[in-house]
């Protein structure tokens, strides 16, 4: 796949200079090797430090979110993933559409700087490529005002649900203690949260003391209900951006739980791809139907 | 130089840990490196460079109990929660780490103040620290002022010299220590090994008379956009101390105050019942962090809050590094 | 409301939480009464707006502090004083008995019927059934606080 | 210091013995701990007050008698909510005494100015009471206070009955927003203070960030030193003893180092409270 810096340089460069956005984000060179860290640029000066290698792994899109009463315009380049974040975010009506202008890139997977370290690799090549980028299901763009290199052939493979399947085959105890014996990792740090393009709540209900819903405790039960409220709250509006299990750094399986969420509302409310398209149709817990399964009479 | 034979090391943990102390060694469970007590046959992470999580959990744990309340019409009754005081050894502990205890002592023990559940524990805990002969690509001691393979403050000090462990007691307790093991030591011609190159390295010196003029800097702007404002970083951080008090229902009229890890890089954290927050961006707060661990608690207890340990460095997810920070702070001019 | 574990060395007796909807199984529950018709004394009824109000926080929390079954009763869809709250319910609860059970928690623990205001005797069969249910069950352990 | 448990986070029982009702959203509470006063804190210093099982907050001690506290508290969060729904009798528990307390030194012989504001009277009233107490060994008072409207006001006892008819004490009250009653000043305590031009010596103030902002900017524009003007601030606080790191201002902590500041020292501290 071409690198597309060059053409990302120029592009935000134009932006800049003919004031039609007031700063870019983006992704530039890190301090190691492994690290293609989000950048912040106002500068069209600044815009050669720009890079899309393959440790630009960070979805930008929760970034607009600290600025959405700023009234600022913001060029923002998305990945596939990352623009179903922004479709979630803009369909919550978080942000206006025309604050943003998006810059899409088609992407053929991209790779964890934890993995690169704790792989002990020295370049790029011997790195895996990252969890998230296996199952990938949306490589090219699904909202963009302007693409930047060629479409890419979606590389899933498999079954998307295997491991929740392999979850489910497990007795009531075994799934019990499996998911106790990762809840119990938790540090309650809210890296899962705070990454999260569905948990865009102006006030997480977390962060209010009065009613203070949840502990600020760290015990086995607190986080599960720390865990499950967050899924709850995300369900059929996660766009299994995978962004939550990547950052968690007790590495905790967080989308096997919303996977399975998806594969239930999908079972149960019928096929739904949260964050692909734009449109006025909320999502699968925003609605319902008289012909929904009945099970409570 | 006295020295143990590494194939004697697990009846060295078996020795250390009769008697009812609780031996912690750095262990991988669950995919995550940790200290954790030992037990016969289990597996230890020696080798692995320092742990994700610091052994700060042994002295600071992440909740603690304060006290015990019972309420009724007439009075509060309170009980204080009687501070652990099991003879603990912490073995294993990296020299970055050892640093990072000596400043929460600062914290908990001086000034005024002594807090008791912390002094408890500090005061039954033994460090027998090992030496980092190949520091990790994020580790970064020697640029604040650490010294890979001493640790000052242990009590007892060793060196993994290949076949045997080289180790020298550096503390009264440190000796009495050894005493219990003696008949594993035998004399050793290793020499402390030399300690490996860094791959990260920047100059610090003057950084807190230097970030103390620096509050207005624009270097702030163009540094906190990308934090995510999560609580990683100070989580893991072995020098991180603040600390949140709540409240615990166990029943309607009783249950029990406790105190627990909180983050300066929380929203809530300074937030005022009125609404005040004098810290309300995530400017504000990466400004407060980056200070306290480089400025202001070199003011107040004459050392830097950070040890080189490079866990922010390494764990945090948007490449947030401190020591590039260092680095762009000492390029800075200040016209005054 | 929380509930001491000292008790469970006598006959251990399952403690469940109804969540009412005021219009319809609140009223169904009156109408029980009112009959003096005869139900176990296990549950415990806390009445909402509408069984669309409750918040999975709601049972979460209930299941924390001690509580062995949660049974959240609601009006026939299509009766819902609110007109919709009882289908934005069904979707909820139809998801969340799945995620309990994803999570090894027996997805009997949490129950769900809808009863309109005039089945005062559907009203006590529920009950008698979800204590049953909840009695063959035993005690809850899963995603209790325990702070002792 | 709470004598008979060494773990200084932990509080003493105690009771409210007495709420006086200042204004709509302040209530003074009378505070007794079992064996009588909990402690003897100086003027300006800080007690923690609990309820357990709700929560703990730092607040002013604004006055004392033998053998009670008393705090003047605002209805603001989840621990004064409480305490506002609270009767007398309710038990509690209380620890402290914290802070610097104010340089009562620096005042000692001086003609003085309190200038409070809103909730901010009640720090300052402790040292007030203590001037009025010990009479002769300050020069004149001139207490000047500004609340948001007239029945915000708080201590009015004190302020209309009290403090005028004590020795060379002269007393200005202002509201923001007057309403049919009140006769008296209308106007934001800068431009008041402004107004009357004081001359004093030394300056106490305290009040809300924004009236501090002001008042100092007034003060500085009548040629006051930063040596003669001394405050007190307000920052979240959990652990009260310099450990939990969070009421900071630059390398100072709030409950330790302050909460008391002359304009010097606050000066030498970075812009952020």
């Amino acid at each position: 796949m071409s690198d597309p810096s060059g053409e990302m340089r120029e592009l935000a460069k134009k932006l800049l200079e003919n004031g039609e956005v007031d700063r870019i984000i983006g992704w530039e060179k890190g301090n190691l090797w492994y690290q293609s860290p989000p950048l912040f640029i106002t500068r069209a000066e600044e815009t050669d430090r720009l890079v899309f290698d393959d440790f630009a792994i960070n979805s930008l899109v929760t970034y607009l979110l600290d600025e959405r009463d700023s009234g600022k315009k913001t060029g923002i380049f998305v990945k596939g993933c990352d623009s179903r974040g922004l479709v979630r975010i803009l369909q919550d009506k978080q942000i206006a559409r025309e604050s943003v202008y998006v810059i899409g890139l088609p992407c053929s997977g991209k790779k964890d700087p934890r993995q690169a370290l704790s792989s002990g690799a020295s370049e790029s090549s011997q790195v895996p490529p990252a969890a998230k980028c296996e199952e990938c299901l949306y490589p090219n763009p699904v909202i963009y005002d302007v693409i930047i290199g060629e479409a890419v052939e979606a590389k899933a493979k498999g079954d998307r649900f295997a491991a929740v399947k392999e979850i489910e085959a497990k007795t009531a105890d075994e799934k019990y203690a499996y998911w106790t014996s990762q809840y119990s990792k938790c540090l309650r740090c809210l890296a899962c949260r705070n990454v999260c393009p569905a948990c865009n709540c102006r006030e997480c209900a977390f962060d209010i003391s009065k009613p203070r819903i949840l502990a600020k405790e760290n015990n086995l039960s607190h986080n599960m209900v720390y865990h499950l409220t967050r899924a709850f709250h995300a369900a059929g509006r996660c766009v299994e951006c995978g962004e939550c299990e990547r950052v968690c750094p007790m590495g905790i399986p967080i989308m096997q739980l919303n996977k399975k969420i998806i594969k239930e509302i999908n079972d149960l409310f019928g096929p739904y791809e949260a964050g692909v398209k734009l449109d006025e149709t909320p999502p699968p817990l925003g609605t319902y139907q008289t012909s929904d399964p009945e099970e409570f009479m | 130089m006295q020295g143990i034979a590494k194939q004697d090391l697990n009846k060295v943990l078996e020795t250390l840990s009769g008697g009812g102390a609780a031996l912690l060694v750095p262990m991988e469970i669950d995919g995550v490196t940790r200290f954790a007590r030992w037990e016969q046959g289990a597996k230890t992470a020696l080798g692995a460079g320092n742990t994700l999580l610091p052994p700060k959990e042994a002295l600071f744990p992440q909740n603690e109990k304060v006290f015990n309340y019972e309420m009724s019409n007439e009075e509060a009754k309170i009980v204080p929660s009687a501070a652990a005081a099991e003879e603990t050894i912490i073995l294993g502990i990296r020299p970055c780490d050892v640093r990072a205890i000596q400043a929460l002592d600062n914290v908990f023990l001086t000034k005024d103040y002594v807090d008791e559940l912390y002094k408890t524990r500090r005061r039954h805990t033994l460090l027998i620290a090992l030496g980092c002969t190949q520091p990790a690509p994020t580790c970064f001691c020697s640029s604040v002022g650490g010294d890979p393979l001493q640790a000052e403050g242990a009590d007892i000090m060793l060196w993994d010299l290949g076949e045997t462990y080289g180790l020298e007691a550096l503390s009264d307790k440190g000796k009495d220590l050894l005493k219990k093991i003696d008949k594993f030591m035998s004399k050793s011609r290793g020499k402390k090994p030399a300690a490996g190159k860094f791959s990260l390295e920047v100059d610090s010196r003057g950084i807190a008379e230097k970030l103390h003029n620096m509050f207005e800097d624009p270097i702030w702007d163009r540094w906190y956009q990308k934090c995510l404002g999560c609580g990683i970083c100070t989580f893991i951080c072995p020098t991180c101390h603040c600390f949140d008090m709540q409240e615990k229902h166990t029943g309607q009229w009783d249950g029990y105050r406790y105190r627990c890890w909180d983050s300066c890089m929380f929203q809530e954290y300074s937030l005022m019942a009125g609404g005040h927050n004098p810290r309300p961006t995530k400017k504000e707060r990466l400004r407060n962090r980056f200070l306290h661990k480089l400025c202001f608690f070199q003011e107040r207890y004459g050392m830097l809050l950070c040890t080189g340990c490079g866990r922010c460095v390494r764990e945090c997810p948007v490449g947030m590094d401190i020591t590039k920070f260092i680095k762009e702070v000492s390029e800075v001019s200040l016209n005054e | 409301m929380s509930v001491k574990s000292s008790d469970a060395q006598e006959a251990w007796e399952p403690k469940i939480l109804a969540f009412c909807c005021n219009w319809c199984s609140y009223a169904g529950a009156d109408l029980a009464g009112l009959n003096r018709t005869q139900q176990p004394p296990n549950v415990r009824i806390i009445r909402v707006p509408c069984s669309g109000r409750v918040d999975p926080q709601f049972i979460m929390r209930a299941f924390q502090d001690g509580v062995d079954g949660v049974l959240v009763a609601g009006c026939h869809p299509g009766d819902c004083h609110y007109s919709t709250g009882n289908f934005f319910a069904r979707r909820r609860f139809l998801l969340f008995q799945r995620i309990f059970d994803y999570i090894g928690i027996d997805p009997g623990r949490l129950q769900n019927r809808w009863i309109s205001g005039a089945e005062g005797d559907k009203f006590a069969a529920t009950v008698s059934k979800v204590t049953e249910d909840i009695r063959a069950l035993g005690p809850n352990r899963k995603l209790r606080d325990e702070h002792e | 210091m709470n004598s008979e448990c060494c773990n200084p986070l932990v509080p003493l029982p105690g009771k409210i013995i007495k709420i006086v009702d200042e204004s709509p959203d302040v209530k003074t509470f009378h505070i007794a701990a079992a064996e009588g006063k909990p402690f003897t804190p100086l003027p300006g210093q800080l007690g923690m007050l609990s309820i357990p099982g709700v929560g703990e907050g730092m607040f002013s001690i604004t006055s004392q008698g033998p053998d009670h506290l008393e705090m003047a508290i605002k209805k603001v969060g989840v621990l004064t909510d409480s305490l506002h729904d609270a009767q007398v009798g309710q038990p509690i528990a209380i620890r402290g005494p914290y802070g610097n307390g104010f340089p009562v030194e620096k005042f000692k012989g001086k003609d003085i100015l309190f200038i409070g504001g809103g909730i901010g009277l009640a720090p300052v009233r402790s040292l007030i009471v203590h001037c009025l107490q010990n009479r002769g060994d300050f020069g004149k008072i001139s207490i000047l206070y500004g609340a948001r409207s007239p029945e915000e006001l708080v201590f009015k006892e004190d302020l209309f009955k009290n403090w005028p008819q004590a020795k060379d004490t002269t007393v200005y009250v202002t509201v923001d927003k007057g309403d049919e009653q009140w006769q008296g000043h209308v106007g934001f305590v800068p431009a008041y203070v402004e107004e009357i031009n004081p001359s004093p010596s030394m300056v106490l103030l305290c009040g809300p960030p924004v009236m501090i902002k002001f008042t100092l900017e007034t003060l500085s524009k009548l040629g006051f030193s930063n040596e003669q003007i001394v405050t007190t601030l307000e920052m979240r606080m959990k652990c009260g003893i310099g450990k939990c790191g969070r009421c900071n201002i630059g390398s100072k902590f709030i409950c330790l180092d302050g909460p008391v500041f002359t304009l010097n020292e606050l000066e030498g501290l970075p812009p952020e409270y």
